[in-house]
């Protein structure tokens, strides 16, 4: 009996160490690259590592996907186990918050050092993570919201064109609404809707981050008639409850006039909406340009073992890489001779893909809703909520933003 | 041992070290691993929970400002206790459904034997799929739930079950519910069984009324069986992350925010770890609080569990 | 009861637009192909192998040291009752709630992304120690002692004597820790780090995080992971009830 | 005689039927997996299409990419070896027909051989 026990045991501990030894362990040159959620690009990637490894031998490259909530929680665990992946590819403003916690590497230097890679990307999105003034990751692909609107319902309300103000989203919006259909719709995770406050010039916070900066009049005036179009259908209801199926789910299904969403969301709604055509979908700036930035980021982990290696091969991934990604996922990627490159090939093989990316690459000076914070994630948890409430008619906007202040002024102070 | 054991001196004393010794050594692994995975990290948590404590910076005292912020200034935490406090109230309609079932059950019939299956059928099923199967029967456009609603001019327009913030916790419950139902009427099930048979006859020859029997006899007689569920339940109120985290991530809003969906989120979203030792910390005493009263509510008799 | 299961087959062998409204009750022109989709979109051989290296070890391990914890406890020591309280409060502490040490405790034995730190935690369960303690606790004293006279060592006592006459508990204690293992979601998902350590759980709710559930396929995975427990309890079933609720209210 | 109480059990039993099918069907698979997709394709009026061009997409998560195509012969069949997927879509098309319709096809395991059922047809001549 005895002997079965320890039999037992020692032949799981064995299974065990021979399955974990390779994985806790970093062989001498062995890099890990930890991706997020693009499992589906899998034949890509792999050629990246064997084409990145063939000219440097005994390197390795180890791939790991995870898909968005599991990032956080990964990437946090493998810290603790001091073993984080050595590059890794985050979304909106996690890097920054990586960054204040100083799990990153600041690439800064690497960066002045090497201008031919630093000119590579558009400014503009490059310095979207740029925390306390040093830059701490390169643009894997790139996204920015804008406005997808549905010609035929636009001509059956008798509206000409894409709304080029506020009154005129809210004035389309309820022209539109009757029975099922609804007249506008937007993302709200992280800060995707806030160009609808930037273009009546609130803004969340002061230029230096301390203190917020939106309890003001015209903060309340918009966010009460947002509640009230949303009250009378105008605005979908699914606007401040649904993450990304629901929305674009709504929109596909071709009773929703306007989508105010980031350019992926493109070909969620093509897949599900029969009715999307060159000829039906609109594709528009918001008004005063504004977009709220979504993009992927590559850093390096600051307990990297081989940073040069990673850093190579953080070049290599967003110069041979995008080529191939851009091709394939139909994307911009923020490195400009890439972008130009597949934008000119889309515009002949897929003109609606290359008027929606074109949009991402437009304006990109009227960037909002990335502001540099070390803890966006809890800003947003004392701010949203609140908001939240009053779009979905549970409270008034006055105090709603009055208690978000209060909150916001608490969480920057606490940093 | 047993050479050591042979060099000590009268019998009986033998018998008795090495009753222990063997009674030590057969405990061990099971403490070891309870230690390991249930009393340490416990205490880790209450260290961590008055500690500022992030993965690459060194700890520094924070004394009890976790719980301050917790209880002073943190809505969602409210929430998340509303909620989970709303899921404990539902085990007890949960467990009174068992009790019927578990009545109408009980029989020797072979069909009752089948439906007994049938009912019990949903508890070993994983719970992210269960989460998944219930998403989509709540689903707007093609939920079944929505289908026979508007078939039957319940409601005009779909309900949004898992997006609405007034549906979106009972739904949850619901899915729950049904998962755990199964065992409630397992366990009533054998505890009605294994109450003597002559109570009932002596009562009926007393002329006492079913509903008299019922209320005299069954029930008092249910006691561990009913607190053994309550425990269950409360215990799945605390700890059901998968459903929620599946079904809705504690949306919309912290509609469906339980304490271990915060403690997760907290701890691995927003990395704040040590805050979410103090969310755990807070959990456990509440659940210790709670376990206490449905003891005490079974007549005081430390659990059906414990029975020297 | 039964109508969730009913609901997901049939989703799950119709095909890709099942968003239209009104749904249809009956599958029209069903097929199996969203199994066959299943299969290859993700490792599932490999998820599935996971799973079940890490049941197995579970439920022999559960199987053996419950026992012997339970056989302890039948035994009259000094600070048992402290013992049988230390156990009632450990199942106390719901393990969800004590996973941030838990890591850090595993990251420190070095079995983070292993199949032993997989089913550590498991290895032992309160409930099921008290199922056997039930269940050893109704054999006669006077076969214990009579075994002992014979003079069987406490082993051959569990193994020859107890073991026998707990069929049910065995029973119990097997698709318990099956169940707890193969359905374990959270645990898996910090601890494992590459894809080729997941178990199906994981792989579940990658699938749903990738096919944003608007396909069949997802049920029938759903359908796929389920399979299996409800394969185990229906084999068990009926020892498995008498097991489970003789220990958790006479225990 | 203890060997046919246990050899009998469900425990046993079960198992030993689950193994046993996984082995027939791993052995069923092992014939058929050669990866070729044959049949014919034809106009309107069903008359065979020589040297019409087939294209074999594979499906690769959500979308289906074209992976091989291939020309008929004088009798308007057609032959792809070495696919190695399990979702397929099929199409022909020729400068005067035009294309035909996408036919799907699902295999039961990666690399199955099949042979069109119906062949596939051209609709019409192009506007």
């Amino acid at each position: 009996m005895i002997s079965r026990r320890a039999l037992l045991k020692s032949g799981a501990g064995a299974v065990a160490t021979t399955l974990a030894a390779p994985a806790i362990a970093q062989a001498p040159k062995k890099i890990s690259f930890l991706t997020w959620n693009i499992i589906d690009q899998e034949p890509m990637i792999r050629g990246w590592i064997t084409r990145f490894v063939k000219d440097r031998p005994g390197v390795e490259v180890e791939w790991l996907d995870k898909k968005g909530p599991e990032i956080p929680v990964f990437y946090q665990t493998q810290l603790v186990a001091g073993t984080p992946p050595d590059v890794i590819n985050t979304q909106g403003a996690l890097g920054l918050e990586y960054a204040a916690q100083g799990a990153l590497l600041d690439l800064t230097p690497r960066l002045k050092a090497e201008t031919s890679v630093s000119s590579r990307f558009n400014a503009d999105y490059l310095s979207n993570w740029a925390y306390e003034g040093n830059n701490y990751m390169l643009p894997f692909y790139i996204t920015k919201t804008l406005l997808f609107y549905n010609k035929p319902m636009f001509q059956t309300a008798g509206l000409s064109g894409p709304p080029r103000s506020f009154d005129a989203i809210i004035d389309a919006a309820q022209r539109m609404t009757s029975g099922e259909a609804s007249g506008f719709l937007t993302l709200n995770f992280d800060w995707l809707y806030w160009p609808l406050y930037a273009m009546n010039g609130v803004d969340l916070l002061s230029k230096d981050l301390t203190h917020p900066t939106f309890n003001t009049p015209t903060a309340i005036e918009v966010t009460d008639r947002l509640a009230k179009a949303t009250e009378a259908g105008a605005i979908n209801k699914i606007s401040w409850t649904g993450r990304w199926v629901e929305p674009n789910g709504a929109f596909a299904a071709g009773n929703v006039g306007m989508l105010h969403a980031h350019s992926p969301a493109y070909f969620f709604f093509k897949g599900q909406g029969k009715w999307v055509t060159p000829e039906t979908l609109g594709v528009a700036h918001a008004p005063g340009g504004f977009a709220t930035p979504n993009s992927h980021g590559l850093g390096i982990s600051k307990a990297s073992k081989n940073a040069d290696l990673a850093w190579d091969f953080l070049k290599f991934v967003t110069n041979e890489g995008a080529q191939e990604l851009g091709v394939n996922r139909k994307l911009v990627t923020g490195n400009t001779a890439v972008d130009a490159k597949n934008l000119a090939d889309l515009e002949k093989s897929d003109p609606l893909v290359y008027s929606i990316l074109k949009t991402q690459l437009e304006h990109t000076d009227k960037m909002v809703g990335n502001w540099r914070l070390g803890n966006d994630s809890k800003v947003k948890e004392a701010f949203w909520p609140e908001l939240q409430n009053v779009l979905l008619g549970r409270k008034d906007a006055k105090s709603a933003l009055a208690d978000a202040e209060r909150k916001v002024t608490r969480e920057l102070k606490r940093g | 041992m047993i050479p050591k054991i042979g060099r000590r001196g009268a019998w009986w004393r033998k018998k008795r070290t090495r009753e222990l010794a063997i009674v030590a050594c057969f405990l061990l692994p099971s403490l070891a691993i309870f230690f390991l995975y249930r009393v340490l990290p416990l205490g880790w948590n209450l260290l961590l929970s008055v500690q500022y404590w992030s993965p690459l910076k060194p700890p520094r005292w924070a004394g009890l400002d976790h719980y301050q912020e917790m209880l002073l200034y943190d809505d969602v935490f409210w929430q998340s206790l509303k909620n989970t406090l709303i899921f404990i109230g539902a085990s007890p309609i949960a467990i009174a459904l068992a009790l019927g079932i578990a009545l109408l059950l009980n029989s020797d019939l072979k069909s009752a034997a089948v439906y007994r299956s049938i009912v019990f059928l949903s508890y070993p099923l994983m719970t992210v799929a269960v989460g998944i199967i219930w998403r989509w029967m709540y689903d707007e456009r093609g939920g079944i739930i929505n289908f026979a609603l508007r078939e039957s001019g319940v409601v005009a327009k779909p309900i949004p079950f898992l997006q609405s913030f007034e549906w979106a916790l009972p739904s949850v419950i619901v899915a729950e519910v049904w998962q755990v139902l199964g065992f409630y009427m397992i366990i009533i099930l054998t505890g009605l069984q294994s109450i003597p048979q002559h109570l009932y006859e002596a009562a009926s020859i007393d002329g006492a009324p079913h509903w008299a029997q019922f209320g005299r006899i069954t029930l008092p007689m249910l006691r561990p069986s009913l607190f053994l569920c309550a425990v269950v339940g409360i215990l799945n109120s605390f700890t059901s992350f998968d459903l929620v985290y599946i079904m809705t991530n504690g949306g919309p809003g912290h509609a469906t925010e339980l304490l271990i969906t915060y403690i997760y989120k907290s701890g691995f979203g927003q990395t704040k770890f040590d805050y979410a030792a103090a969310l755990t910390v807070v959990q456990f005493i509440l659940l210790l609080a709670l376990t206490y009263l449905a003891n005490r509510a079974a007549g005081g008799n430390a659990g059906s569990l414990e029975r020297q | 009861m039964l109508l969730p299961f009913y609901w997901v087959l049939k989703t799950a062998v119709t095909n890709e637009n099942i968003y239209a409204y009104p749904p249809r009750l009956l599958p029209e022109s069903p097929h199996l192909f969203n199994f066959v989709d299943v299969w290859y979109f993700i490792p599932f051989p490999r998820y599935l192998f996971n799973s079940l290296i890490v049941s197995v070890l579970v439920v022999a391990s559960n199987v053996i040291f419950n026992a012997m914890a339970a056989y302890a406890l039948t035994k009259s020591f000094p600070g048992k009752h402290a013992m049988l309280l230390v156990f009632l409060s450990c199942m106390l502490i719901p393990f969800q709630a004590t996973i941030i040490p838990a890591y850090l405790i595993t990251s420190k034995l070095g079995l983070l992304n292993s199949y032993l730190g997989l089913a550590f935690p498991l290895l032992s369960t309160i409930v099921c120690i008290f199922v056997f303690k039930a269940a050893f606790e109704a054999v006669p004293q006077s076969l214990v002692d009579a075994a002992r006279i014979d003079g069987l060592n406490e082993w051959r006592i569990i193994l020859r004597v107890l073991m026998p006459l707990s069929k049910a508990a065995i029973a119990t204690n097997v698709v318990l820790a099956f169940i707890w293992s193969w359905n374990a979601f959270l645990w898996p998902l910090i601890i494992t780090r590459e894809p080729t350590m997941q178990t199906l759980p994981l792989g579940l709710a990658r699938f749903l995080s990738y096919m944003e559930d608007t396909t069949g396929a997802l049920y029938a995975f759903a359908a796929m992971v389920l399979a299996p427990s409800i394969f185990v309890f229906l084999m068990a079933q009926k020892e498995f009830i008498r097991g489970l609720t003789s220990g958790a209210t006479k225990g | 005689m203890m060997m046919p109480r246990w050899a009998k059990s469900r425990w046993v039993v079960a198992p030993l039927v689950i193994a046993g099918a996984t082995l027939a069907w791993n052995g069923y698979v092992a014939l058929n997996d050669g990866g070729v997709v044959e049949g014919q394709v034809v106009d309107a009026n069903g008359r065979p299409v020589p040297d019409a061009t087939v294209i074999l997409l594979e499906r690769h998560f959500v979308m289906h990419n074209e992976r091989q195509r291939t020309r008929t012969d004088g009798a308007g069949q057609f032959r792809f070896a070495g696919n190695d997927n399990h979702s397929l879509q099929l199409e022909a098309e020729s400068a005067s027909l035009g294309r035909s319709e996408r036919r799907v096809m699902r295999l039961w395991f990666r690399a199955q051989n099949v042979r069109l059922s119906e062949p596939l047809r051209f609709t019409g001549k192009l506007p």
